[in-house]
Parts: C-alpha cells; sequence; structure tokens
C-alpha cells in the first residue's frame, strides 16, 4: 500500500523515526483547526509542559507531521508559517543568554500565550455546543394568532396635504402665488371630471360635460374647467357646422 | 413523561395544523389513531377555558387564539402608525390641489424630480389615476385623484380641501 | 377573561420573548409590573409539570419545550437542526467570550483564516452583529453577540455563559 508519494517518489511505509503514531496520521488534517490545534494536540500527546515546552521536540514532531502530511495535502499556508516560527524560536534558544539583560523575555512566550488563549477558545467551543440551543435542542412555541392581520397604511388628513402645500410654496418663494381657493379647485375638480368621461372615448358632446340639474353655479363652474382645459391644451373643442353639434375632444387622440 | 404532554407541547409548537396520522409518528406508532384521538379529547377540554383552544381545520390539529383574545394582543403588536415621506406628501398635495397634472409638472413644482415609486404608491392604493394624457411630445400622464382618496380623507369634494388662500401671508 | 390566560397566551402566540414592561401593555398598564410579575409565577408552577417551561432570558419571558421533549419532536420534523462545524463553534466561542472582536482578532487567535461564510451564518441567525469598526486601516467590523443569541441559549446575560477554563487546569 503506498501511504504517500514524496518527490514523486511512492513509499510504502511510514517512516520509522516519526515520533507520532501511524494513527494519528489516520486523522485527516481536516480535523485540526488550524497549526495551533494541531500543536495542542502534539503537546497534549506527549504529556509536553506547555509552559515548559521543548522546543526541539516539539518542532521535530510538527515538521514530521507536516511533512508526511504534506505528502497527502495541498498544505494550508499558515501550516508553513507555524514551521518558520517553530525554527525561528528554536535557534533564538539556542542563543547564548546575557545575563546583563533582565527583562529577556523567553522566545517562547508568546508562542505559549497564544497557545492557552487558543485552548481556552476551544474549550469554549465545546461547551457552547454542550449547551441547551433554540432549534436543535427546544423549540419556542408559536400559535397562530387567528386573524389575518392587515397592512397599515399610512393616514393622512387633509391638513398633512395643506401643510405640505404651504411648505412647497414657502420653500419656493414663489414671487406668482397660486391662489388656489375654493373656487378654482372646483373648476380643477372638474376638469378631472372632464377628462375621465373622455376616457376610452375619442369625444364627447359638449352637453355631456355638464351635469344637468346640479345648479348654475356647478354649470359655471364645469364651463370655466372646460375652458381651462383648452387653456391648457389637454382638450379641443370642434364645431363642424353652425349650430351643429359641438364636440370637446381629448387632444392625446390624433 | 406523559404522553399529553407530548402532543400538547408538539401542537404549540407547529405554525401548520398536523394531522392526526402525523402525530401517530410522536410515538412510533406505539399509539394508534384512536389513542392520539383519546388525547386530542383530552387536550380539547384542557383548554376550554383559556385564551387557546385547539380547532380542528381542514389539514389537521392546531392551537389557536380564541378571538376574545384579539383585543389584548393587539395592544402588544401595536406599530408606530406609518407616515408618508415629505417627498410623497408634497406629491399628494399637488396632484389634489392642481389636477390634473403631469409627472413634470410635480416636478416643476416641487423643484426636484419625483420618483415613480411614489407616483405607482399612490396608484396602488387607489388614491391616483391617470385621466388622460397632455397633447406634448412623450403624452405624459395626467394624474388626478379619485373618489378613494376624498373618502379615505373623509371629504364630499376636492373643495372641501382646506383652502389656500393664506398663502399670501407666507409669502409676506 | 382572566389576566393569567390573556398573559399565557401573549406569551405563546410570541416566537420571541416578551419583556415585562412589554406585558404591562396587555391591560393598558392596569396592571403594574408587580401584578405581571405574580401572573408570570402562577403560569411558572401552572406549566410546572408539563412539556413546556417558562423561563427568562436576556430580552424577557418566554414559553420554551423541555428539552427532554426533543427527542419526541425530532420525529414530526425530519429536517435535524444542523450542528455547527467546530470552526465555526470556535469563531462563534472568540466572539462570545472577547467581543466586540474584528475577523483579524479570531484569525490571529485561531491561527487560520476565518471563512466569511461562517460570519454570515451567524449573523443570518442573528446570533452576532457588526457593533462598529476599529480604528485602523481598513476599518475592519467589530463582532459581538445579539440577544438573540442569548434568547436561544436560554441565557440571561452574558456572564451566565460557562465560565473559560483556568490555564491551570490545561497543564493538568
Amino acid at each position: 500500500m503506498i501511504v504517500a508519494r514524496v518527490h514523486g517518489e511512492a513509499i510504502q511505509d511510514l517512516p520509522q523515526d516519526l515520533y507520532i503514531p501511524p494513527e494519528a496520521l489516520e486523522i485527516v488534517l481536516e480535523t485540526f483547526e488550524g497549526p495551533l490545534d494541531l500543536l495542542l494536540y502534539l503537546i497534549r500527546k506527549h504529556n509536553l509542559d506547555i509552559l515548559d515546552i521543548s522546543m526541539a521536540e516539539l518542532t521535530r514532531q510538527y515538521m514530521a507531521y507536516i511533512e508526511a502530511a504534506k505528502a497527502r495535502h495541498e498544505l494550508a499556508a499558515e501550516y508553513l508559517l507555524m514551521a518558520a516560527l517553530l525554527v525561528e524560536i528554536k535557534s533564538r534558544m539556542l542563543l547564548p543568554k546575557h545575563a546583563e539583560i533582565e527583562d529577556e523575555v523567553d522566545p517562547r512566550a508568546e508562542l505559549v500565550r497564544r497557545l492557552l488563549e487558543y485552548e481556552k477558545m476551544k474549550q469554549a467551543a465545546l461547551r457552547l455546543d454542550g449547551m441547551e440551543q433554540a432549534e436543535r435542542d427546544f423549540l419556542i412555541p408559536c400559535v397562530d394568532l387567528d386573524w389575518i392581520e392587515m397592512p397599515e397604511l399610512p393616514s393622512v388628513i387633509s391638513d398633512d396635504l395643506k401643510q405640505a402645500w404651504m411648505g412647497l410654496v414657502a420653500r419656493a418663494k414663489l414671487t406668482d402665488p397660486h391662489r388656489v381657493g375654493r373656487e378654482e379647485l372646483s373648476i380643477r375638480e372638474h376638469m378631472t371630471g372632464i377628462l375621465k368621461k373622455l376616457q376610452g372615448r375619442d369625444f364627447i358632446e359638449f352637453e355631456e360635460c355638464f351635469d344637468l340639474g346640479s345648479g348654475l353655479a356647478v354649470m359655471i363652474v364645469t364651463f370655466l374647467a372646460l375652458l381651462e382645459l383648452v387653456r391648457e391644451s389637454l382638450v379641443s373643442i370642434s364645431q363642424a357646422d353652425f349650430f351643429g353639434s359641438i364636440y370637446v375632444k381629448a387632444n392625446h387622440e390624433y | 413523561m406523559n404522553i399529553d404532554q407530548v402532543v400538547e407541547a408538539a401542537l404549540l409548537c407547529s405554525d401548520e395544523a398536523i394531522p392526526v396520522a402525523e402525530l401517530v409518528r410522536l410515538f412510533e406508532g406505539e399509539i394508534d389513531r384512536r389513542g392520539i384521538e383519546d388525547i386530542i379529547a383530552r387536550l380539547c377540554s384542557k383548554w376550554e377555558h383559556s385564551g387557546l383552544e385547539l380547532v380542528e381545520v381542514s389539514s389537521g390539529w392546531r392551537f389557536r387564539t380564541r378571538p376574545a383574545m384579539k383585543q389584548y394582543l393587539d395592544r402588544l403588536n401595536e406599530k408606530k402608525a406609518p407616515r408618508y415621506s415629505r417627498a410623497a406628501l408634497e406629491t399628494l398635495a399637488i396632484i389634489a390641489y392642481r389636477q390634473p397634472v403631469t409627472r413634470g409638472d410635480i416636478e416643476e413644482i416641487r423643484g426636484v424630480s419625483v420618483s415613480p415609486q411614489i407616483l405607482k404608491m399612490f396608484e396602488a392604493r387607489n388614491w391616483i389615476e391617470s385621466v388622460g394624457h397632455r397633447d406634448v411630445p412623450g403624452r405624459p400622464a395626467l394624474y388626478a385623484t379619485t373618489a378613494k382618496f376624498l373618502d379615505d380623507l373623509n371629504l364630499k369634494s376636492l373643495s372641501q380641501l382646506p383652502p389656500l388662500l393664506e398663502s399670501e401671508s407666507i409669502l409676506g
């Protein structure tokens, strides 16, 4: 059985000098959550003291592991970075200590700090997983409210519109104030009414514009509305013959 | 663990009605349909005097709130009344007071462009409608307010909109 | 309508915990906080021997099924709730215990890069959220856990998270 290929060469057996037992190699690299996790595994596996790590030992085991793993996997850059860090720490520890430098920091200190912090978080993750979780371990009742919720639409009162308009006027500082009084407004209402009567039709008869029986005032306002529509070129009025029918035509018809 | 409690919890936590045939699965078939129906009968009477009731609907059994609860529960769900933006209100005011107007007219009065969403929103609410087209290039739609707009604002006619003559005083 | 029934129905119909201050609104203030707390105490004992229990979590009171129920209820739901990967759990633990943290902080502690999917997944569940940005180049987002995270873990506050192991015990 080919265990690995190193430089194209098939390796039949696991290297004998590997400190890692073969079963450890069976654990695929994915089971480790990165180089710190692997280091913790090695420290635990060999009962190394995390606060007084033997760098030579740890580095050798780590290297052996990633060499073996590299043959099987595309190794993440973090693992190689850690290898470089371990070698660096190891070499710094080989340098003689300067007695005169009192606060010389142990080169392992930062690594130990990181290992301890990671180990804490790793344990915390397991404990979080052990806690009761909504959906996984319990459900939350949610009885239907048995009535249909209608989406609430904004309410508008007519004063809102007035305020909006006044705001516009004030903002625009219109020099020519739109005197939209009661009368003019009803003219515009009738303009809309006439346009609505014209909807879907080419023309209507002049008389149709008027709501007979609505009183003289309304008839006059309607007439003014019609004139305003003509002035704004929204409709045109035509009469084919003298005393013939007068037609009101929407200008959008060609 | 009491079997009634299991069925009760299942029904309270389900967002859909559960048929009896499904409830049977709670006990991996150790309790048959008759057994489940007995449990449901007991639960119905247990919940008889409470804010919820267990009811059978077309797709099975489910809990629901009794209608008498609505007045209380509505108080929890009170949402802030939505309001229209100033742009929306101004657009509506222009259509109400100056109708019929095109989008171009509205933009001219407001001095900024009018988003089509605002017009669509009021059309969807059936407060405004297109009553024709102005005979200019592009044939823009002419908007006017509808009868529903008047109804919703509790007005008999547009002439009941607040008069704007005071605008003179604003202009000084 | 009995006041206990109103509170019970409100809690059973809400998929989120309801604070006492909110429950007061059920009765338009006619029952004060003390009164609501008395009702809750009565409901807690009423539900003591059932499949559900009334619990207090960070954002208020809510019912939940007792964990012993889950094995039965799981038989109705084919889809099992997902179990998180170790990478996801470690990321969550770091955010929970070391918050607020940036993605870089998490990577520094774990020694490997953190996939954005993990953060997105917990954000989608509304368990974590960005609470600001660290004022360094790139202005990375600072992540923290949410009230829903506490609620879903049945906790009242972060201080109820299991204590971190002392480093000595690691050396064991």
